[in-house]
């Protein structure tokens, strides 16, 4: 493979991109309290696949505690949650159900990609028929946080960075816009 | 009219809009929702009325008693979502008939009897009243009926037992 | 300084001053709307950040503090995001009575707002029948949640909603049994009259043993009522998703979420207030230096102080036990709390009568 | 019991399986149609083979082989039984109704190499999507889309 | 009007107790007639109660015999519905029509 | 008899019960006892384990060397195709051709940090860092270059 | 022997009559992941339940005959994860045994004690999960404040929390950290001080203990039938300890009770991962301070190359016997590998555990069969 | 205030829920998507309607519960007046309650109370 080629990320992923129609905007002057609410009030689906998920319950444990940002508030159905944490590896036969959940999530949603798995099948990347190459091939995908699995801080770091997004009053194309700018 | 005459007709009309309503709707888990608010609704011309002890016995025993037992009926005898069948036009129309005639009738004689209303007296009922003259031994006491309450509880509640936990053959395991 | 005794009695006055007779009603109501609006806000989001704090205390961890200082404004931000989130209403779902349910679940509170005193004269409407107001408008509270339940469509709501419907009303017995038996001995089912009875003592240590056990009782009670852990299987997190709020969401999830804490409020105030002498301060029989110093304590204070006390109970609890299975919960109020409540209620009654209580 | 006396347990019941103790353990050779017979045997028998603790299968390209371990949990040793079936027409007898733990097995081992159980009582797919083709474990599977070889 | 609230009280009360009559005579399905019944019996009660608030103020008969009334409803609703829920067991529909025809 | 044990039943319940929100309660009343540790506000004291396999780098000393020969011994052992080591051929002062890595490609959004490519090179020129924010808005931000541009290979090492 | 009649035939078709036919998972906080069951319910008692797997299916048996044998292990630490670094010594044991690599006491002696604070570590996090699932949410934060300490040692010493991945074939991919007796130590003190917490909270609760006892009950004969092992079958009173029955590394020269059961219900279960916390910790206290000195990683060749045959290995994981079996052809790549997990083998089960019981047992039951979906799955 | 504030606390309720609910539905724009409105059921496409016959064991304690309730409100009259009538009042109600206890007796008996 072309050295370019490997870095502009062009490489073809099997599957296809999704995608998503947007939502949730609000377009008026309070956006920004809305936004700090929104930032502030991050509820998770508690959807875990694999190893990731043992990492995210160590991230609500007493020792990283994600409750002291209000995250604690683990939603077991979407219709409730505001951002999927994928944590874990995500196979040909989840995909849909991925796809349903985030589809009846209520807007406004998010995504985090925690692991290698979820970002790019990671471990299970060749080699494998049954793998989803990315979960960003089924929804939008917002951070992504790398490791096997990342430890709780990471985890943390990247719900920060999230809520840095929405902080900054970005619609949800514009967070997910620059996926597309490089 | 006053306030409190306004209230009287929004609470008529909840109280029969709401039992029209529960007698008509196709679905069946509505009509007993629909009961409800019919329920409610009288006891809120309870309350209006100022017997604050009815109405409260009235919430207690339909609202969280009987509703509840006949939507848990419901739940186990019907699809609940299914569309009842509507009855044939005819029935509806005789009964409708029916209903129509024996309402006007009887209103039209309620509105031209001369009631001895005494709008002067003030009714007023506490519940120590009532306790009172329900444990009274007097000639006014309801004593004895109150004791014979217990009695057809115990009876009601030995029949449903009897009736529930009968086993027929076709018995499904509930 | 916080005390609300005389504000009623001030607003009456300036009204009665101002105004003509329909006037001073509209305004009233006006009043009372506002006031029970704010409360209910307040509430909620006091409560759910202390439910928050004390289970984070309990799990020893530190719980929500980033969001303002200390995490106070934490509810506040979850507020007005659940506002701001989309509301959805399953395609299959009854869609009058889907959208129906939160509003019956939100009456039902507010009406019980209703009786409730708050401080000394500070109180909606004093009526007569204060204690049996408050069972049967409570028991109206599982018709919102079967609605609620079997209007959306889904299985683990149905479920749900069925469970809290036997569950809410076979517990509403010895709840009542056990307000019954501070009943007998106050005479009354006013509230300021249960009030003034305990001028000289709470009944809670006035009335001996059945007190005691009717307290336990009706905590318990109350408890299962309001569908709080270890009686939570309407919405048992790992059995049900989300019980019967499965499909609800933004706006309608938070009015039934925010009906869940108004509701142990209440119940509370009443436990407070029958047990724990709502506003009035603790008086220890002839101490009067004590006493006295008491007094200088607001009543609002008091009854928040014991509400709250209550309210934290119940927290602790669920942040202790485990879920019930339903069978056990159900036998739990039919093999042990209803008998030992009726033979409980004899025995109050026996000391009533012969005065056998301070 | 030693592997002398399974041997001969053995032949007595099945005079044609054959063995090779080159492994770690006894491995016996038979052919599929006489699995059933053999299992039974072993489950009944003094030998008492009452827990089936893997059941595989092997493609070798030309052949499927059907690798099951048993042992005992009162003997404590374990024998290996194989037993080689047509690639193209695999099929052989379950085992489920002697040991429970094969109805799962079999599923997996019936989606994964296509062998079919007879009489299993509900072979369907366990793991896969119920739409996949193919048999993934076995060696010439190819699955261009979803599969990137390093 | 000039009589108070009595007839309308009295009018809704009749109202009721022909809306639950249509009920009864409209619905085959035994749940719904309970249903309506219960209608009629609540009809009664409102009668019951606002005779003895606006005709006989200084007694609580009426009072009392809603209460009694409430209290047979309720011994009423829960037998009928044992019975039903047996019926339905047993022959597997809570429909009158079917149930005419059943041989216990 | 029923109702010794039934009263006994009630007791132990309620014992037991007790127990457990005495222990809860202890808690509660002990802050002391909170093991928090705030990240992101103790981020300047946060120590991770030296040893902790937070990404693959590849260590420059000051004057911008590295001791990667492009030997593509890690490419080799990683297991996910992580590593791509992209060489070139320099040459050397002395006119020699001699292999070197244009870029070593680190895909850090594969990596399962196994530390098999570290303990495959054989001179050392890699090593795991225990770094973990890499959070970012962008999949392709994680394939990273390990080289420093401009970079290049130590005096010695073959 | 079970009579061909016992086998449940699937005669039901869905939603009969009075039945519900509820999915739960593969997204239901009780599923630990993503299982999905299919349930069939008359009111609230299960008639019939089937698990669908697959939702986390990796092709990891695929994925290895590709993978040179020293790359593989790596991959077992994500199927098992919770106990990844028996899976990985499973692996090594399987190369090692079918090479003949000599493994250095040291490697053997530490090998040894991480496994064990890895099963400490599982059963930890099990505890805090099925107390979590039968609706008590604090002792999960007080099982996880000692399981942090151990991910703390494994961070220190292998360089990861979870997927540790610090077995190499022939002994370890360092030496232990400086720290590691210290630190072990101090999370036994830790251990012991606070075990009367986790009677106070989970054992001797009424509510606990009602919800366990007599729930899902698995008599010997079944377990062996279905192939259980671990802390289940052990709960059935069938002894299956490998540690025991087959010592590896160094487990013969320690002393520890195989911990059974007899009732077979789920607070049985629960008993025997506790005590078999406690058993571990004895190991690790024998072992700790004997560590030999030493080299931590034995002679082998750059490219391990398996000779042609088979191999099998099975190792106690926390859940149970896992056996690793290699059909090699005598290259550098398995030519068929099959890890024989114990959770696939424990989930079979779980039909014959609850049904005829109510939801609330199911979840009594999954919980303590405490099942990792992707060692099911592989 | 008087039976008015219900209608006061009524309009408060309403209001205040219809508030919250209006301004989401005003302000906030939800994606729509076919699978949205969807029932959940884990992820899982789910055909069967839960609003189909359906077992419940509850019944039984929903009708216990009627007739205790029944009980209930009979003795609130009662406790308010049982101190100032005395030993009478408690005799009767040691009968009423010995009746109804001992219908309770014959549930527990029958097994009513046994949830299967
Ligand atoms: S990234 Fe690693 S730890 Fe996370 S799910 Fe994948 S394999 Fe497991
Ligand atoms: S750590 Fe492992 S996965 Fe990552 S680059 Fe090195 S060998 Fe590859
Ligand atoms: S990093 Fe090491 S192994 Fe990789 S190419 Fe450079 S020298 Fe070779």
């Amino acid at each position: 493979m072309e050295l370019n080629e490997t870095l502009k990320g062009k490489e073809v992923f099997p599957g296809i991109i999704h995608e998503t129609p947007g939502g949730g905007i609000v377009v008026s002057t309070f956006d920004s309290i809305i936004n700090w609410a929104r930032s502030n009030s991050l509820w998770p689906l508690s959807f875990a696949t694999s190893c990731c998920g043992i990492e995210m319950m160590s991230t609500a444990s007493a020792k990283y505690d994600f409750s002291r940002f209000g995250f604690e508030v683990a939603r077991a159905s979407p219709r409730q949650a505001d951002v999927i944490i994928i944590a874990g590896t995500i196979v040909n036969k989840m995909a849909p159900v991925l796809k349903r959940l985030y589809d009846q999530m209520a807007d406004p949603k998010y995504v985090i990609a925690m692991g290698a798995c979820a970002i790019s099948g990671g471990p299970f990347f060749y080699n494998t028929y049954s793998v989803v190459k990315g979960a960003d091939h089924i929804i939008p995908v917002d951070v992504y946080i790398p490791g096997c699995p990342p430890r709780p801080e990471a985890l943390l770091h990247s719900l920060i960075s999230l809520q840095e997004k929405i902080k900054m009053g970005m619609t949800r194309e514009q967070i997910r816009g620059d996926f597309k700018t490089v | 009219m006053d306030i409190s005459t306004i209230i009287l007709y929004a609470i008529a009309a909840c109280i029969l809009g709401a039992g029209i309503l529960a007698v008509t709707s196709t679905k069946i888990f509505r009509a007993a929702i629909y009961l409800l608010f019919s329920l409610v609704s009288i006891a809120a011309l309870y309350f209006w009325m100022q017997v604050e002890f009815i109405a409260a016995i009235q919430i207690v025993v339909y609202v969280g008693g009987i509703v509840v037992l006949i939507i848990f009926s419901i739940f186990l005898t019907q699809q609940s979502g299914k569309e009842m069948a509507k009855p044939s036009a005819g029935k509806i129309l005789a009964s409708l008939g029916a209903a129509l005639f024996g309402f006007l009738f009887t209103a039209n004689i309620i509105t031209h009897y001369s009631w001895g209303e005494n709008p002067g007296r003030i009714f007023t009922v506490t519940v120590d009243q009532i306790g009172r003259e329900m444990l009274s031994t007097t000639e006014h006491g309801y004593i004895l009926p109150f004791e014979v309450i217990s009695m057809l509880l115990l009876a009601a509640m030995i029949g449903c037992i009897v009736i529930a936990l009968k086993r027929t053959e076709k018995t499904l395991d509930i | 300084m916080f005390s609300l005794e005389g504000l009623t009695a001030m607003i009456q006055n300036w009204l009665a001053a101002n105004f003509n007779p329909t006037m001073i009603l509209v305004l009233q109501c006006v009043i009372v709307i506002l006031l029970a609006i704010t409360l209910f806000a307040v509430l909620g989001l006091v409560l759910v950040l202390m439910e928050r704090k004390v289970a984070a205390h309990i799990q020893i961890r530190l719980g929500p503090n980033r969001v303002g200082p200390g995490g106070m404004f934490q509810t506040v931000a979850d507020t007005l995001k659940l506002i701001m989130k989309e509301g959805l209403t399953p395609d299959k779902a009854d869609k009058l009575l889907f959208n129906l349910a939160p509003f019956v679940v939100m009456m039902v509170g507010m009406l019980l707002l209703a009786p409730i005193a708050f401080a000394k004269n500070f109180q909606i409407w004093d009526l007569n029948i204060g204690v049996l107001y408050i069972s049967s408008i409570s028991s109206l509270s599982v018709i919102g949640i079967l609605m609620a339940g079997w209007a959306s469509n889904n299985k683990y709501s149905l479920l749900g909603a069925m469970r809290s419907g036997a569950q809410i009303v076979s517990y509403e017995l010895s709840a009542g049994f056990a307000v019954l038996s501070i009943i007998v001995f106050t005479g009354s089912l006013q509230i300021t009259d249960i009030i003034n009875s305990q001028e000289n003592g709470w009944w809670l240590f006035k009335g001996h043993i059945p007190a005691i056990i009717s307290f336990v009782i009706f905590i318990i009670a109350v408890t299962a009522e309001t569908n709080r852990a270890p009686f939570d299987l309407a919405e048992a997190e790992s059995e049900l998703t989300a019980g019967f709020h499965t499909e609800y969401s933004g706006m309608r999830f938070a009015l039934f979420f925010l009906a869940e804490y108004i509701n142990i409020f209440i119940v509370c105030a009443i436990g407070a207030t029958l047990f724990l002498g709502g506003w009035m301060p603790l008086h220890i029989g002839h101490w009067e230096g004590f006493n006295h110093l008491m007094d200088y304590i607001p009543s609002s204070v008091w009854f928040m102080g014991k509400t709250f006390f209550l309210i934290f109970l119940i927290m602790w609890f669920r942040w202790t036990f485990p879920r019930l299975r339903v069978d056990q919960l159900l036998n739990l109020e039919w093999k042990y709390l209803l008998p030992i409540s009726l033979f409980n209620l004899l025995l109050a009654t026996v000391i009533a009568i012969y005065g056998w209580h301070f | 019991m030693t592997n002398e006396a399974i041997k001969e347990f053995i032949t007595a019941t099945l005079p044609s399986a054959s063995f090779d103790e080159t492994g770690e353990w006894l491995n016996i050779q038979i052919e599929p149609t006489q699995l059933l017979t053999l299992a039974k045997a072993l489950r009944e028998g003094e030998t008492n083979m009452n827990y089936l603790f893997c059941l595989t299968c092997v493609d070798w390209k030309t052949h499927l082989t059907m690798v099951y371990h048993f042992s005992s949990t009162q003997h404590r040793n374990s024998i290996v039984v194989k037993a080689n079936l047509d690639r193209n027409q695999p099929s052989i007898e379950t085992l489920s109704f002697i040991w429970r733990t094969a109805e799962f097995h079999e599923r997996e081992v019936f989606e994964m190499f296509g062998v079919q159980f007879e009489n299993h009582p509900d072979l369907r797919k366990l793991i896969l999507e119920d739409e996949f083709k193919g048999f993934p474990l076995r060696k010439d599977f190819e699955d261009p889309i979803n599969m990137i070889k390093l | 009007m000039s009589q108070g609230p009595l007839i309308p009280i009295l009018l809704v009360s009749t109202g009721l107790f022909f809306i639950g009559m249509y009920g009864l005579f409209t619905r085959r399905n035994m749940i719904t007639m309970l249903m309506a019944i219960e209608l009629m019996l609540n009809s009664v009660n409102i009668n019951f109660v606002a005779f003895n608030k606006y005709l006989f103020p200084e007694k609580l008969n009426g009072l009392f015999f809603s209460l009694f009334i409430i209290t047979i409803a309720a011994a009423e609703a829960a037998v009928a519905i044992a019975i039903i829920i047996n019926l339905y067991r047993s022959h597997q529909s809570i429909d009158v029509d079917d149930a005419t025809e059943m041989k216990y | 008899m029923f109702i010794k044990d039934y009263i006994s039943d009630v007791y132990n319940g309620v014992t037991s019960l007790l127990k457990g929100m005495r222990k809860t309660g202890w808690y509660f009343v002990h802050p002391k006892e909170i093991i928090t540790e705030q990240y992101p506000d103790n981020r300047a004291t946060l120590k991770l384990a030296d040893r902790f396999k937070g990404e693959v780098v590849m260590p420059h000393d000051e004057n911008n060397e590295h001791t990667c020969t492009g030997c593509t011994a890690c490419e080799l052992a990683c297991p996910n195709g992580t590593i791509k080591v992209v060489t070139k051929f320099e040459t050397t002062p002395e006119g020699k051709k001699k292999k070197a890595i244009d870029a070593l490609v680190y895909r850090l959004e594969l990596c399962t940090m196994c530390n098999l490519c570290v303990a495959a090179c054989p001179s050392d020129a890699i090593k795991m860092a225990p770094t973990f924010e890499h959070s970012v808005f962008d999949r392709t931000k994680l394939t990273k270059i390990l080289n420093q541009p401009g970079s290049k290979i130590k005096e010695g090492i073959e | 022997m079970i009579q061909e009649t016992e086998i449940i035939k699937d005669t039901t078709h869905l939603g009969d009559e009075g039945e519900l036919v509820v999915n739960m998972g593969p997204q239901h906080p009780a599923t630990h992941g993503v299982l999905h069951l299919v349930v069939t319910l008359n009111g609230e008692t299960i008639k019939k339940i089937e698990p669908h797997l697959g939702y986390i299916h990796r092709s990891i048996e695929k994925m290895c005959e590709s993978l040179t044998y020293r790359q593989f292990i790596y991959v077992t630490s994500r199927m098992d994860y919770l106990s990844s670094h028996i899976n990985n010594l499973g692996c090594a044991l399987l190369i090692e045994k079918g090479m003949q690599i000599e493994v250095p006491e040291r490697a053997k002696y530490v090998r040894v004690i991480l496994s064990e604070l890895t099963r400490i570590a599982s059963h930890e996090l099990w505890l805090g999960a099925m107390a979590m699932d039968l609706g008590a949410f604090t002792p999960f934060f007080y099982a996880f404040r000692e399981r942090e300490m151990i991910t703390d040692i494994m961070e220190d010493t292998c360089g990861a929390r979870l997927t540790m991945n610090y077995i190499v074939p022939g002994g370890l991919m360092y030496d232990i950290h400086p720290d590691f007796q210290k630190k072990v130590k101090a999370f036994i003190t830790q251990f012991k001080s606070k075990v009367t917490e986790y009677e106070d909270l989970v054992t001797n609760n009424v509510i606990f203990q009602s919800r366990t006892k007599g729930v899902g009950i698995l008599s010997a004969e079944d377990a062996i039938s279905y192939g259980c092992t671990g802390p289940v079958a052990r709960a059935s009173g069938v002894s299956c300890d490998i540690r025991k029955l087959f010592p590896y590394e160094v487990y013969d020269k320690v002393e520890f009770d195989e911990v059974i059961e007899t009732a077979g219900d789920s607070f049985a279960r629960y008993m025997v991962r506790v005590k078999e916390m406690n058993q571990s910790i004895r190991i690790i206290e024998q072992l700790i301070d004997n560590i030999p000195e030493g080299d931590f990683v034995g002679k082998t060749k750059n490219v391990l190359k398996l000779p042609k045959g088979e191999f099998y290995t099975r190792v106690e994981t926390a859940r149970g016997e896992l056996g690793v079996y290699i059909v090699s052809e005598g290259g550098t790549t398995p030519h068929r590998i099959k890890f024989r997990s114990p959770g696939f083998s424990n989930l079979s089960a779980l039909n014959h555990m609850a049904a005829g019981s109510k939801i609330g047992d199911l979840m009594a039951t999954m919980g303590t069969l405490d099942l990792v979906i992707p060692d099911i799955d592989r | 205030m008087g039976a008015i504030s219900l209608i006061a606390l009524l309009v408060a309720a309403i209001a205040f829920s219809a508030g919250g609910i209006l301004v989401g539905k005003i302000l906030v724009k939800g994606s729509s998507n076919p699978q949205k409105g969807q029932a959940y059921e884990c992820g899982i496409p789910t055909d069967t309607s839960p609003w189909h016959q359906f077992n419940v064991g509850y019944y039984l304690f929903a009708l216990l519960f009627l007739i205790f309730d029944v009980e209930l409100v009979f003795l609130y009259p009662w406790a308010v007046v049982v101190k100032k009538i005395g030993i009478v009042a408690l005799i009767e109600i040691i009968v009423f309650i010995f009746i109804l206890f001992m219908g309770f007796l014959y549930a527990h008996k029958k097994g009513a109370l046994k949830w299967n």
